[in-house]
């Protein structure tokens, strides 16, 4: 019986948690690209959602360009919230929450390296699509550059913070609406920036401003949420 | 009062409307806050008194059942079946004793 | 060396246990027992350092787990009920994300012998949705055998499992604790103890139904 | 420092006890207060110059404002009193204050609806006070719907507090945030609670209702904590035999 030795321990441990973020986000990316559908859903909604409002309001030109950041903005949000239910919770069935709990590592590190998996997958892949759907909803050239910006940094708050409501509702069963409730208060503000500096660029003004206001929160993000979202695990994993 | 009749109190100048429809509201949520925790605390008490009837109810039954069996702590093994038997006598003196005090 | 201390756990207003204390020293061998939902999974929960709303304390190496808890994860595998492996994964894959995560160095040799130790030799590419359920928890029994740790904290292993995976499960129990290792285990069945290192623990003795007195801040006793 | 009273308060039936006293005393000088104020300011204060008798909404719409907040406030310290010292009561009372808070949010909202509707034509206006109000009820329905979709006590008593504690750090983001987007688009309209032209025989009657509805809330707050103290309790003898 050939005996199965055993993998030795690792001696600097802290070097080891990043190559354990690696392999979660290794591990999370292959699992995307293994069943893409979960990474499709969003993007077929996004541009769902930019297609219905030309239909449901007007084609023509003025009133599409006036609309068009904050229709981009509001589709890029709900589609991030809706990517956001699975997040935690095909591990927490599957039973790979539970070793995530077990490692060493700290959570939130952990957590981070999830959220940003997460985000890759979904916030990203609109970031790309977003100036498709501008060229669709007539938005004037000059926003272009200021939509990509905002998309860029604001993505990963909406997915911080919605990681929160899904930890929280992890265990719940239809949690999807619960978890829209939970994380809209925390969108609001990003979603006031973002469209603020669209809408400030196409009236050619500066929006710098809102650029940085963006960017406080996405540093604002990155180091709470994940301790909120580490907390919120292991308060529901008791 | 600064209006001269109860009529010009209710109308106030044209802004009536508005400000006793403001207060019913009020009234309206001072009520619900006023109600629902009365409303609550009957359906717990219920609640608590149905579950210590049925407690009660369940010691009863537990005593009936241990004199007509003769069953007694002493012969007891380490088969699952008697742990059941074991577990359920603890429980039924504790049940008793807290029986008796309430009654008091 | 695992050492509780007068722990006790309560869910839901409901007490499971109280003042439960026992020792684990390496080489040995745990059993607990109980009927469903007298806590023993919780009780394997708690020690594993999931909850923290308990009383009582637990000591790793003589330090309490509160300080140490990442030695004592680094030395500690837990398998829950569900395997804990991803089904789009293939065998392979799911054991070197679960070694990275438990900071082990990751050997592609010594996880296919791990792998043909459980016969699933063939099976190491193919996606863990192809594999029955007692294949998934071999493929973890698999991660526990090339996993470094002393502790083995196993909850009811042998669900799913027929009749000589058992037999084979307890040599592997037996070879773990030759080596100086230590098992926690929850199961109905009686494990058979042949070299006198097991133990027995029934969390019923701890969960007597007494109902706690008002002064919440002290535990009156009856 | 002795923590005895600290850990006194951490005892259920000890708070159960002095309540108990505090309750009639709470109840007769709230609705006395309340009912002195509103009637002060219905009938006996001037009109406002600008406004006329509409303002007199201001006396429920006030205190009802700063009550949404400030309870929202106590559940944020009620939520970290429960993650830090694992007070039991702390728990209850973050529970009780949630349907509380909604109740008077949604009054603040309504008021401020119906005051808009003399003072602006429109029933509703996209006024930052209003609107930041708007949000804060989104954050109260949050806690509320959390707290029924889990059902173990602890994991919903953590859960609570953990959304308690990112709202209350999501308060002031949001309430920048609207303020600064309310100036852009509309410039600076008629706020709607301007309080330095209040004179003072318009002042005396809204601290007066504000006190009586601070007094009323804590009133029915104990009212709410007693009972789930009892629901909550309901294993202990001092329960059973309250019961019986």
């Amino acid at each position: 019986m050939v005996r199965g030795g055993k993998m030795s321990r690792v001696d600097q441990p802290s070097m080891r948690g990043f190559s354990a973020c690696l392999a979660l986000i290794r591990r999370d990316l292959t699992l995307t690209f293994r069943s893409p559908g979960q990474a499709i859903n969003p993007m077929a909604f996004f541009l769902m959602v930019a297609t219905l409002f030309p239909l449901g309001i007007a084609p023509d030109r003025e009133v599409l360009s006036e609309l068009a950041a904050g229709v981009i903005w509001i589709g890029a949000l709900l589609a991030v919230l809706l990517s956001l239910d699975s997040l935690f919770k095909s591990d927490q069935d599957d039973g790979a929450l539970d070793q995530l709990l077990m490692s060493p590592h700290p959570l939130p590190l952990l957590v981070l390296a999830k959220v940003f998996s997460h985000w890759l997958t979904s916030g990203f892949c609109l970031t790309l699509m977003a100036p498709l759907l501008a060229i669709m909803l007539h938005l004037p050239s000059e926003a272009f550059s200021p939509l990509m910006m905002t998309l860029l940094l604001g993505t990963p708050v909406l997915s911080l913070a919605g990681s929160i409501g899904a930890a929280l509702t992890v265990k719940v069963q239809r949690g999807g609406v619960l978890l829209t409730l939970l994380s809209l208060p925390l969108y609001i503000p990003v979603l006031i920036f973002a469209t603020g500096a669209v809408n400030a660029a196409m009236q050619n003004m500066p929006y710098t401003g809102h650029i940085l206001w963006l960017s406080v929160f996405l540093i604002l993000g990155v180091c709470l949420a994940p301790l909120a979202i580490a907390g919120a695990l292991r308060v529901i994993n008791e | 009062m600064y209006f001269d009749s109860w009529s010009g109190f209710l109308v106030m100048e044209g802004h009536g409307l508005y400000v006793w429809s403001a207060y019913t509201m009020a009234l309206a949520v001072i009520a619900y806050n006023l109600i629902a925790p009365f409303m609550a605390r009957r359906r717990i008490l219920a609640q608590i008194t149905a579950q210590v009837r049925r407690q009660e109810r369940l010691v009863q039954r537990n005593v009936i059942v241990n004199e007509v069996r003769g069953d007694n702590n002493e012969n007891r093994s380490a088969n699952p079946e008697n742990t059941q038997l074991k577990h359920r006598p603890r429980r039924q003196e504790e049940g008793s004793e807290s029986v008796e005090r309430s009654a008091q | 060396m695992l050492n509780v201390v007068q722990l006790s756990c309560e869910r839901d207003d409901r007490l499971l246990f109280s003042n439960l204390s026992f020792q684990l020293g390496s080489g040995e061998i745990l059993q607990i027992e109980g009927r469903n939902g007298a806590g023993k999974t919780s009780l394997l929960r708690i020690i594993a350092g999931f909850s923290s709303s308990l009383s009582g304390d637990i000591f790793w190496n003589d330090q309490p787990l509160s300080t140490v808890y990442a030695d004592f994860r680094l030395d500690c595998f837990f398998l829950g009920h569900k395997p804990g492996l991803k089904l789009d994964l293939t065998p392979l894959e799911n054991l070197v994300w679960r070694a990275r995560l438990s900071n082990t160095i990751i050997n592609r040799e010594v996880l296919l012998a791990a792998l043909d130790r459980v016969q699933l030799a063939g099976y190491e590419d193919i996606p863990c949705s192809h594999l029955s359920a007692g294949q998934l928890r071999r493929v973890a029994f698999a991660g526990l055998i090339a996993s470094p740790a002393r502790l083995w904290i196993l909850d009811e292993p042998f669900t799913a499992i027929d009749i000589e995976g058992v037999s084979w499960l307890e040599r592997l129990f037996d070879e773990h604790t030759h080596q100086g290792g230590m098992v926690l285990v929850t199961s109905h069945q009686p494990l058979n103890d042949r070299q006198g290192k097991l133990r027995k623990l029934n969390v019923e003795h701890f969960g007597e139904e007494r109902s706690v007195d008002g002064e919440r801040g002290q535990d009156v006793q009856g | 420092m002795n923590w005895t009273f600290f850990h006194k308060l951490g005892s259920p039936k000890w708070f159960y006890d002095i309540s108990g006293k505090w309750l009639p005393w709470l109840q007769v000088s709230s609705l006395v207060l309340i009912l002195v104020a509103l009637v002060w300011g219905l009938a006996f204060t001037p009109p406002d110059y600008l406004q006329g008798n509409s303002y007199r909404i201001i006396f429920i719409h006030v205190p009802a404002s700063f009550l949404a907040q400030s309870i929202y406030m106590m559940m944020a310290t009620a939520a970290a009193v429960t993650l830090i010292w694992r007070i039991k009561l702390a728990d209850m009372a973050l529970k009780v204050m949630a349907p509380v808070g909604a109740s008077f949010c949604i009054l603040s909202l309504v008021t401020g609806a119906i005051w808009g509707q003399p003072t602006w034509g429109t029933w509703w206006v996209w006024d930052a006070r209003l609107t930041s109000m708007l949000i804060l009820l989104f954050l109260y329905i949050g806690i509320i719907a959390l707290r029924g979709a889990i059902h173990t006590t602890e994991a919903a008593a953590k859960a609570c507090a953990i959304l308690s504690l990112v709202g209350v750090v999501n308060i002031p983001i949001i309430k920048f945030s609207v303020d600064w987007w309310n100036t852009l688009h509309q410039g600076a309209t008629l706020k709607l609670t301007e309080k330095p032209s209040m004179a003072p025989e318009m002042l005396w009657p809204l601290l007066l209702a504000i006190l009586g509805f601070y007094l009323f809330f804590t009133m029915v707050m104990v009212l709410r904590l007693r009972i789930e103290i009892i629901s909550r309790e309901r294993k202990t003898r001092w329960v059973k035999e309250l019961v019986s």
